[in-house]
């Protein structure tokens, strides 16, 4: 039944003392075209009912017409803020089909730039909440150093945003000479950019007050919501892809998980959710350094490139430690040169699912601030 | 000449003519289209259902009142200011009565509770009343 | 714990509703069982000490030609072991009870499935379309779907 | 005193500006527009670099307003769905004239990537909005963003207020007597 008919079922029964207020697709703090359709007691929020599908591109249904290495363009589409970690699930499920060893330049390549890809996606998560919450210069702060990011990827691979840059079996150009020590500058800089956003937003008085003790999200709700990545660990618990289920070389590095504590409101609230993201970074700093240390200078790319990608008939589930949490993707091939189904299970529409229950009895305002804190990509949401 | 009132009905017909003729202009040049998707509500890009007529929650109307009340005191508050020192202290006396007996009544509003604007009531989502319990072995 | 085993224990409780284990190579290795009974299968596979797969990774609903298969990726956080299952049901009534009540985010996995591949969930809250617009018609994820040629006035190819 | 005496010199005028009315007030709208703040897709992002300090589209004095009762143009950042394409509608209708629409990305160009197989997209947002200027890419890096707003700047500047003028300027410019 169309929209209208659904909204006019719904409208006769409630009592009519609620308003029901509607965040619609086009609005500042959405980040996107989401609809919460939000019923509001006062200013108190007493129900909220998200409605998605303003972007669905019908990503599943182009897999289904396009060769495997065509499919890549799309995958960056799907969470197009951190397009290296999506690529990299994908690819690393054909190469398991195909069992294709990568050389070893090309893992730490790839490690170096999907944790680059992390601390741009971080950046922007941490810069728009900051702007959901009122505070303005970090979202500028952030977007200067994402800009020094954005110049690596576009040397590496030709893009800014959307890279194309991983393939079945390697990555599509090798390092450019003054990749190393590009990458060592960035991180002094976002190592300092870091210290200076934690004492201007992060410990801020008037921040703390807006987003502690919101948006709570025990931990066994969201284990069964099934969500995944800093909203997770938000809620104290240690589970990250890259420590439970090393995949590539993450063994090599050593890191920590950061999860959140608690420490200035309850434990799995907005601002824990936040630091959390914080502290990802510099333990992607650490990798990073790491990583450029240990990378072995010489090596081709484009050596493990197979003839022709045609994987066996069969089907494989491959998922990865993405910015926003393990995005996975499911694909079914029948021995042709087309994958008969992939399903990308994305992070942000699982993460979201959770909206209508953390929600309930906050402030409106603070509503805004809870969906900041989840950071969705309504492309990842509505593929 | 013109009397004092005179001077203060000349301000007032000039401020209505610079008024008039900045609104009347303005009507005249600009461009208008109107149609009706235009004329309806902006409702983030949807379509807007239902009417607008909301029962509000009856604190906003105590609020209303009480703030009547207390801009209602200023307004006599102000004469007095200007001309209170020439007044000597019976006028003094008086209008410390005046504001006494308004401060009663704030306190028998902030007593009743009239004040207290509503709280977040958090409701933090448990998971037994989510999905069903543990499977008897 | 190994999927096999796993297998061998489901096919000592629940007997021939677990219809047979497939671990052919190149693929992930699944069981499928049948649709009757998948929630208490479900709901084993979850309380159970052995098992404790509390983690629905996705769900994603498949086009098996003349009937409509779904598939659940499971994990569990405890044992770190993860297991497949896979359901299939006919075209002609693609019902498949919901396990929404087990797992959580299983409600807007199956409203997806439901709303691209035309899978029925029995049991859930609210089956409605979770990303196509609210009356589109036809299920876009199936091989036989022809693309509607205008859409509210708009030409769609 | 002579004020116009020095008129052939150019550099030193004296500080007196000839022109229409119509140039006073194109000069002032292309100059300070206000676009809709939203987004849609991965347009969107690098919408938002292009918002930020480095790229500075405030430049161009562009505010970003939230209400399209207060936007002069609108943006369309990424791909126009179907559900999404009532809204624009609707949005683009509730604008206040004089209005211009700047289609960025091929995702709303043309459909771009999605065109072939994307049962969900509307091949272009021209279908349903008339539209100004068209900024290729996917996504287009934030200096093209810079070029279309360039080109809008330029066809306001290029607009009169009444009819008369506009068949004049049309002729004129058909025998190119005037620059384009």
């Amino acid at each position: 039944m169309s929209d209208k008919k659904r909204l006019d079922l719904e409208y006769s029964t409630h009592d009519s003392d609620k308003m029901r207020i509607n965040v619609g697709p086009q609005h500042p703090s959405t980040h996107g075209v989401l609809r919460l359709e939000v019923e509001v007691d006062g200013e108190i929020v007493s129900e909220v009912i998200p409605h998605m599908g303003y972007l669905h591109r019908s990503f599943e249904k182009v897999c289904e017409s396009m060769t495997y290495p065509q499919i890549i363009p799309y995958i960056d589409r799907i969470d197009y803020i951190s397009a290296m970690n999506n690529e990299w699930p994908y690819v690393m499920a054909l190469e398991k089909m195909m069992d294709i060893k990568v050389p070893e330049k090309v893992e730490y390549i790839r490690v170096i730039a999907a944790e680059l890809n992390r601390i741009a996606n971080h950046q922007i998560a941490v810069a728009t909440f900051g702007m959901d919450a009122g505070a303005f210069t970090p979202f500028l702060y952030f977007f200067r150093d994402r800009e020094y990011i954005l110049w690596i990827f576009e040397k590496l691979s030709g893009a800014r945003l959307l890279y194309n840059y991983f393939r079945v079996g390697g990555v599509s150009g090798d390092i450019y000479p003054t990749f190393k020590d590009e990458c060592l500058d960035v991180i002094k800089k976002v190592r300092k950019t870091n210290a200076e956003v934690m004492d201007l937003l992060i410990y801020n008085r008037i921040f703390i007050q807006r987003t502690a003790k919101i948006g709570i999200l025990p931990a066994d709700v969201a284990l069964s919501y099934a969500c995944s990545g800093p909203v997770f660990r938000g809620s104290g618990v240690k589970y990250d892809l890259r420590k439970d289920e090393t995949y590539s070389i993450y063994d090599r590095f050593d890191f920590d998980i950061p999860v959140g504590k608690g420490e200035v409101g309850v434990k799995g609230d907005c601002w824990d959710r936040n630091i959390v993201r914080m502290h990802e970074m510099e333990q992607s700093c650490k990798i990073i350094e790491q990583a450029l240390a240990q990378m072995p200078m010489e090596g081709d790319v484009t050596a493990a490139f197979p003839k022709k990608i045609r994987p066996p008939k069969g089907e494989i589930y491959m998922r990865a430690e993405g910015p926003k949490g393990d995005l996975g993707f499911y694909i079914v091939s029948n021995g042709s040169d087309k994958p008969e189904r992939v399903k990308a299970r994305g992070t942000s529409f699982v993460n979201l699912s959770v909206i209508p229950e953390i929600s309930k009895g906050y402030m409106f305002a603070d509503l805004i601030l809870i969906l900041g804190s989840i950071d969705i990509v309504l492309g990842e949401v509505d593929r | 000449m013109l009397s004092d009132f005179g001077i203060i009905l000349l301000y007032f017909i000039l401020g209505a003519v610079f008024v008039g003729i900045a609104l009347v202009a303005a009507a005249i040049v600009r461009p208008s289209h109107p149609n009706k998707v235009k004329n309806s509500t902006y409702e983030c890009g949807e379509i807007p259902i239902g009417d607008t007529w909301v029962r509000f929650n009856a604190r906003f109307y105590v609020i209303a009142l009480i703030f009547l009340l207390f801009d209602v005191e200023v307004v006599f508050l102000l004469p007095w200011a200007i001309v209170f020192k020439g007044l000597g202290w019976f006028a003094f006396i008086e209008m410390v009565v005046f504001v006494v007996i308004l401060m009663a009544g704030l306190a028998y509003v902030w007593g009743k509770g009239d004040l207290e604007w509503e709280r977040p009531k958090p409701q933090i989502p448990r998971l037994e009343d989510l999905i069903i319990g543990k499977k008897k072995q | 714990m190994l999927p096999n085993e796993i297998y061998n224990n489901l096919k000592t409780e629940f007997g021939d509703a677990i219809i047979e284990y497939n671990d052919a190579q190149p693929t992930d290795p699944f069981i499928l069982i049948s649709t009757g009974m998948l929630f208490d299968i479900c709901h084993t596979l979850r309380d159970n000490e052995e098992f404790l797969f509390d983690y629905l990774m996705s769900l994603s609903g498949m086009d098996l030609g003349e009937n409509v298969g779904v598939v659940y990726h499971l994990y569990s956080m405890k044992y770190k072991h993860k297991l497949v299952l896979k359901v299939v049901a006919p075209k002609t009534d693609p019902k498949v009870p919901s396990v929404e009540m087990i797992w959580r985010s299983a409600d807007w996995h199956e409203r997806e499935a439901y709303d691209l591949m035309g899978v029925i969930f029995e049991g859930h809250h609210n089956m409605i379309r979770i990303l196509c617009p609210y009356d589109w018609e036809g299920f876009p994820l199936r091989k036989d779907y022809k693309v509607p040629e205008i859409y509210r006035g708009m030409k769609v190819s | 005193m002579g004020l116009l005496n020095r008129l052939d010199d150019p550099y030193e005028g004296g500080g007196i500006l000839m022109g229409t009315v119509e140039d006073l007030l194109n000069w002032g709208r292309s100059k300070s527009d206000y676009y809709l703040h939203f987004g849609l897709a991965c347009c969107a992002i690098e919408f938002m670099a292009m918002n930020a300090s480095h790229f500075d589209f405030m430049r161009f004095g562009t505010i970003p307003r939230t209400s399209p009762r207060q936007a002069d143009f609108i943006m369309i950042t990424g791909t126009v769905t179907f559900k999404m394409a009532d809204r624009i509608k609707i949005l683009y209708e509730q604008m206040a004239e004089p209005k211009y629409v700047i289609s960025v990305g091929s995702c709303s160009n043309c459909g771009g990537p999605y065109f072939e197989h994307g049962y969900h997209v509307l091949k272009g947002v021209d279908r349903i909005i008339p539209v100004d200027v068209y900024i290729p890419g996917c996504p287009p890096r934030p200096e093209a963003f810079h070029e279309g707003m360039i080109q809008l700047q330029k066809k306001i500047n290029e607009q009169s207020i009444f009819n008369k003028r506009k068949k004049l300027k049309a002729e004129l410019k058909k025998n190119n007597l005037i620059s384009k």
